[in-house]
């Protein structure tokens, strides 16, 4: 065989002799350079078993073992000799083969055939016809429309879907919350509640919050005025806690002078 | 007398409560947002009153003829109703998406053709059937496309896993059953190529 | 005359090729599978001729008044247009996703009740209220969510960082004032009914 002149071909289309490497010749010559592209274009023994029957007219009936063996043991010594990586299926597919040649030249005693003892190639051949048939099923599976590859589905944009991220609270699962947590603390302590402290709570957030810049503001600055005067009591005694807490220092620099608070030294953390 | 004042308000009100057009518009908007395929239970959901099969089946049935030639048509595969584009539309929105999903490799699709013709099949089965080894990412490739599905295990020894086709895929091929599945080809014809 | 011969049949030809009925049929089945918003210069792409954005603009006026009362919308947002289902229709399409809006953990709540009731706060302050430890993951999910912030810092040794609740927290439980939220003393009398 000479190979050095058949390596015209461009891996992906081969062609030899102005034939595409796909309608191999008879004669088995492979060009060197096909040999991959051989492996990748056959899917295992079976396929190539496939190609060479339905290629070369062979009978599947009756498969001239002698011939089919040959050819086939052609391509694995070429593969072979190329050093290409085989799969062992290739091996044991050849393996298969010449044991079906030579049971078949051994004579076969005249009460097995009567018993109708298998002819040697017959798993062979339901083999390579459930392939073949697979095969063909997963050509014509490939070509029915999938979607995504050959339509698209109808989806039209809920807007929900972006919005609905977050878990919604609403004031029962606060308190609920509160609740499942004053049943615990119950068991622990005795939880002294008042009512009233929420509101200075609220008004230690709202002038911690005022102070947040670090300076310092007037005493009555801190006040809302327009709450009325219980809001200025709570306001009063929210500064007196915090106070207390350290959370704000309270200045007076003369007698009856402006008092002034404002922010423990770190708190400004922003 | 009495009687009819009685029930004549009762049956007024039951024609009012199921109001078809508005219902045929909700099963439409309900069509449209969402991509997969809605059963008849899920969309007898949508209406307000307790409803029979046959009337929503033929609203879908109007809301089919309404989009006829639309581009778009609506069509009943294995989980129930959806909208599709009409695929001779496909080549104006690769426009828009060049990015098309890759063909799966002839091993991938052969492999899958043994698993939807001959489910349920281990792994073994199907590399016995194609006279090579099968990757688990070939098998992946399937299960992550929700294409095939463990189902089980055969009780032999090693307990070898059972894979089958899901509903998915028959919705991705449009179709309604396994049996729409392009028909294997028999085991004579394949045959007869021979003598011919 | 010549001129005119030779300019006829170019126009016409023109005219041919933009069938605008089937190009805004190309738009719309393109608007019904694209989530996303398409800009005026994709939906170009799906005329097979260069075409004015004044003639695209003007068929997606007509689907946009075609799509009026039908349950689904066509939008012009930020990055182009879109069709969306109208908010009227939510009700029904959450009938077929009964996707429950996820919920916070049970730590998450106790802390942020914590905050609400005890503000301002220290995480040791929670700590020792709920008898664990509360995660910096905890805290970071109130803040990103808006419902409490840092307000400073105690100054006692370790400088611990004070949260407090946000007027944010108050309109998202539509409540004007803190105040509003449900009374301690209301909840104690709760708890001595448990205990009864």
């Amino acid at each position: 065989m000479d190979a050095s002149e058949q390596t015209q071909g461009a891996t992906y289309s081969i062609h030899i002799h102005g034939q595409p490497l796909l309608e191999m010749p008879r004669d088995l010559y492979i060009p060197p350079d096909a040999l991959e592209i051989v492996l990748e274009t056959f899917h295992g023994p079976l396929d190539l078993l496939l190609y060479l029957i339905r290629k070369h007219n062979l009978d599947v009936l009756d498969i001239p073992m002698a011939k089919l063996t040959q050819q086939y043991m052609g391509y694995i010594d070429a593969m072979q000799r190329n050093r290409l990586e085989l799969a062992a299926e290739y091996l044991v597919m050849a393996a298969v083969l010449i044991e079906i040649k030579s049971r078949m030249l051994l004579p076969r005693p005249p009460k097995a055939v009567e018993a109708g003892e298998e002819d040697p190639r017959a798993e062979l051949l339901r083999r390579l016809l459930e392939y073949e048939q697979m095969k063909l099923a997963a050509q014509k599976l490939n070509e029915l429309p999938q979607a995504g590859r050959d339509f698209e589905l109808v989806q039209v944009l809920i807007e929900r879907v972006v919005e609905e991220r977050l878990p919604n609270v609403n004031v029962e699962d606060l308190r609920q919350a509160w609740l499942s947590l004053l049943l615990r603390v119950k068991l622990n302590v005795h939880h002294k509640v008042r009512r009233e402290e929420l509101s200075v709570r609220e008004q230690m957030t709202r002038v911690l919050r005022q102070l947040r810049h670090g300076e310092f503001e007037k005493f009555e600055d801190l006040f809302e005025v327009s709450g009325g005067i219980a809001s200025l009591v709570v306001t009063f005694i929210a500064i007196l806690e915090l106070a207390k807490e350290i959370l704000v220092e309270i200045t007076q620099t003369e007698v009856l002078g402006n008092i002034y608070v404002r922010a423990s030294r770190d708190i400004t953390a922003e | 007398m009495s009687g009819q004042v009685e029930t004549l308000p009762l049956s007024e009100e039951v024609v009012e409560q199921v109001d078809l057009t508005q219902l045929k518009k909700i099963l439409k908007v309900a069509l449209l947002t969402t991509a997969e395929p809605l059963s008849l239970s899920e969309l007898k959901k949508l209406s307000d009153t307790p409803i029979e099969n046959s009337v929503v089946e033929g609203l879908l049935k109007q809301l089919a003829e309404e989009h006829a030639g639309s581009g778009v048509e609506l069509g009943h595969v294995a989980s129930g109703w959806r909208l599709r584009a009409c695929p001779e539309m496909q080549p104006y929105l690769d426009r828009l998406n060049p990015q098309k999903p890759p063909r799966y490799s002839r091993a991938v699709m052969e492999t899958l053709a043994i698993i939807a013709y001959r489910q349920p099949v281990t792994r073994g089965d199907i590399e016995e059937i194609r006279g090579v080894a099968v990757s688990s990412q070939i098998l992946r490739t399937l299960e992550t496309r929700g294409w095939i599905d463990v189902i089980g295990t055969r009780d032999t020894p090693g307990k070898p896993t059972l894979y089958a086709t899901t509903k998915g895929l028959l919705d991705d091929l449009n179709l309604r059953s396994l049996q729409e599945l392009p028909s294997l080809d028999e085991m004579s014809n394949l045959l007869e190529q021979d003598n011919a």
